[in-house]
């Protein structure tokens, strides 16, 4: 009987009203990753799966009206290159690559722990992207024909 | 009770759903036994004092089940009839991996006693890393400083496997649609 | 103000006191990094919070909606008891079906939260819900009413109570 | 010890799959199997009796804590072994497309 895509009405209400605190999570379990469990790996995956929330529950058309999928990409790739820009200034400032040329800070601080906090956003945005766009991926994917869509 | 009692209970669990995941014909109830597995593998390295992996084991097993439930469920794929060698090739398997299970024996009984690992490298880990990294968290430590270039081969990988998939998943049917709108 | 304006004002002033309730406020870095990352949350995802124009004050809807959740509690009791009555009952007098129950709710909130209370009181579960013609359909594990499609009746039973309170709530 | 060898018997569970499955997607699934053995073996080499989890805080002894060094290859393997999986479903899905079947035997028959 529901003829729009998606889910029902109730599933739709409990995303809309849930994703950004699912981001939110997400975005904390990263920034906390040297303080507490967790680091850029899972809080890339909760984001990512929210994002999946909003795909599941609204349908792929929405998901793309929503979200600007070649600036995903864009993100996904240029985020090993940033990887890479982090390690050419550390061997630039102190001699070795990936060197930890920020200041340290104090211990238990948010801002502390020198470049491992901006590898694990890094990292964080490399994870959440890449796994966000192979589902799409599977989700554009047309099983009954075999094709692409 | 002693944590070796735990972790007993936990892998017999395990290898059950796994023995059910391989052998059980419907493909949902397969890839959901598999999930018994990877929380078993999660609830396993918070007993063993992991927290970091717990929550990424668990969050990845989520990930890996959508992942599998998508791709494959509405697959038919259920009618592959039984040969007769099957039952042989699944004897002569079960005999050589037995025999591979006798072999190494010899193997485990030198290893380390569980609960007293070798801590040659990572007592200067252990003892240096919050003054030198400045994180809390010493495996955040080693794998986004002492360890940073393995991080990157890592992100490498993750990145060429993610496009591969992509390109596995897209160029193909851009083929076909060429091929279609030429015909 | 437009509304999807409104509504990241709103996802940002939430993710602010959410973010501060995660962590220890007294450090300056952690109120910068929450107030930055609370931006960047209600820019990626703060549309989707409002959809609808504000009816009533803010303070005398939360007062409702207060009302609503000790009548639910209540309701909810109630239903726990009949539904021990049915399980530890010999001949275990039960009368299962899907009946039909219509609506007055204009708001998608409203209606996701009655289904959701219809779901979480024992005995009744929300099966699938029309939102062109204002119906959910309802699983019922015991039912009283004599006629199953008489609407009205149904209506009467399970919906009305939760309906007139969350009519005072949201519109 | 004991704990050891029940770990090896889960990878030994994964080969068997690997060796003897016809379907691609049991083939897949035992891949992950033996690749949650090898993490969880890593692991069980890496905890030290009546310790806690390498995280400082106040009051937590540093000489008490586990080793972290393996967890931190672990996490990394955890990552890599999901990505893998998804270019597994990827070729798998493409296989299906080709020969409209995941036996392996009959993929094989089809060749050419």
């Amino acid at each position: 009987m529901n003829k729009e895509p998606g889910m029902t009405l109730i599933v739709k209400t409990v995303t809309r009203i849930s994703v950004w605190l699912i981001i939110l999570y997400g975005f904390y379990i990263i920034f906390h990753g040297h303080l507490t469990p967790g680091g850029g790996f899972g809080g890339g995956v909760i984001i990512a799966l929210a994002l999946l929330n909003v795909l599941l529950a609204y349908g792929k058309d929405f998901t793309r009206k929503w979200l600007n999928i070649k600036l995903l990409e864009n993100f996904e790739s240029s985020s090993i290159t940033l990887f890479l820009i982090v390690g050419i200034i550390g061997m630039a400032v102190g001699g070795s690559f990936l060197f930890n040329f920020i200041d340290k800070g104090t211990l238990f601080n948010m801002l502390s722990s020198g470049t491992i906090l901006p590898l694990n956003i890094i990292i964080g945005i490399k994870v959440a992207m890449s796994l966000f766009l192979v589902v799409l991926a599977l989700a554009a994917y047309n099983f009954d024909k075999g094709d692409e869509q | 009770m002693p944590i070796e009692i735990w972790l007993i209970f936990i892998l017999c669990v395990m290898i059950i759903a796994s023995i059910a995941a391989l052998e059980i014909k419907d493909i949902l109830s397969s890839i959901i036994a598999i999930g018994v597995v990877g929380l078993g593998v999660s609830l396993s390295f918070l007993f063993l004092q992991a927290p970091d992996l717990a929550v990424v084991q668990f969050l990845f097993e989520i990930f890996a089940l959508i992942i599998l439930v998508r791709a494959f469920v509405k697959k038919e794929f259920h009618q592959h009839e039984e040969t007769k060698n099957n039952l042989l090739i699944s004897i002569v398997t079960i005999v050589v991996l037995g025999l591979l299970f006798l072999l190494s024996l010899p193997v485990f009984q030198n290893l380390p006693v569980f609960g007293q690992p070798l801590m040659t490298v990572s007592e200067y880990y252990l003892f240096h890393g919050a003054l030198q990294t400045g994180a809390a968290n010493l495996v955040a430590a080693i794998i986004l400083d002492y360890r940073a270039y393995d991080t990157l081969g890592e992100v490498t990988v993750l990145f060429t496997a993610i496009i591969g998939t992509l390109s596995i998943l897209k160029i193909r049917s851009k083929e076909k649609n060429r091929e279609t709108s030429n015909e | 103000m437009k509304i999807k304006t409104r509504s990241r004002l709103v996802v940002f002033i939430l993710s602010a006191f959410v973010w501060f309730a995660l962590t220890n406020m007294k450090n300056w870095q952690e109120v910068f990094v929450g107030l930055l990352l609370s931006l960047l949350v209600s820019l990626i995802a703060g549309q989707f919070l409002i959809t609808t124009e504000k009816t009533k004050h803010l303070f005398l809807r939360i007062l409702a909606f207060a009302k609503y959740f000790l009548r639910f509690i209540w309701e909810m009791i109630k239903a726990n008891f009949h539904v021990a009555y049915i399980v530890l009952h010999p001949d275990l007098p039960i009368k299962p079906g899907i009946v039909k129950v219509k609506t007055k709710l204009t708001k998608d909130s409203a209606k996701t939260i009655l289904c959701n209370s219809i779901t979480l009181t024992p005995g009744t579960m929300t099966v699938d819900i029309n939102p062109d013609k204002n119906e959910i359909y309802i699983h019922w594990i015991d039912i009283v009413t004599k006629d199953y499609y008489n609407i009205d009746e149904n209506t009467a039973t399970i919906s009305a109570k939760f309906e007139k309170l969350l009519t005072e709530v949201f519109e | 010890m004991i704990v050891y060898l029940l770990c090896f018997i889960l990878f030994l569970v994964g080969i068997y799959g690997i060796l003897t499955k016809r379907d691609l997607i049991k083939i897949i699934l035992s891949i992950g199997i033996m690749g949650y053995a090898a993490n969880l073996m890593l692991i069980l080499f890496a905890y030290r009796n009546n310790s806690i989890y390498p995280i400082l805080s106040e009051g937590k002894a540093v000489s008490q804590m586990v080793d972290p060094l393996p967890q931190a290859l672990v996490l990394t393997s955890i990552v890599i072994e999901l990505g893998t999986t998804a270019m597994l479903v990827a070729l798998a899905l493409r296989l299906y497309e080709k020969y409209k079947t995941f036996d392996i035997t009959k993929i094989r028959r089809l060749k050419g």
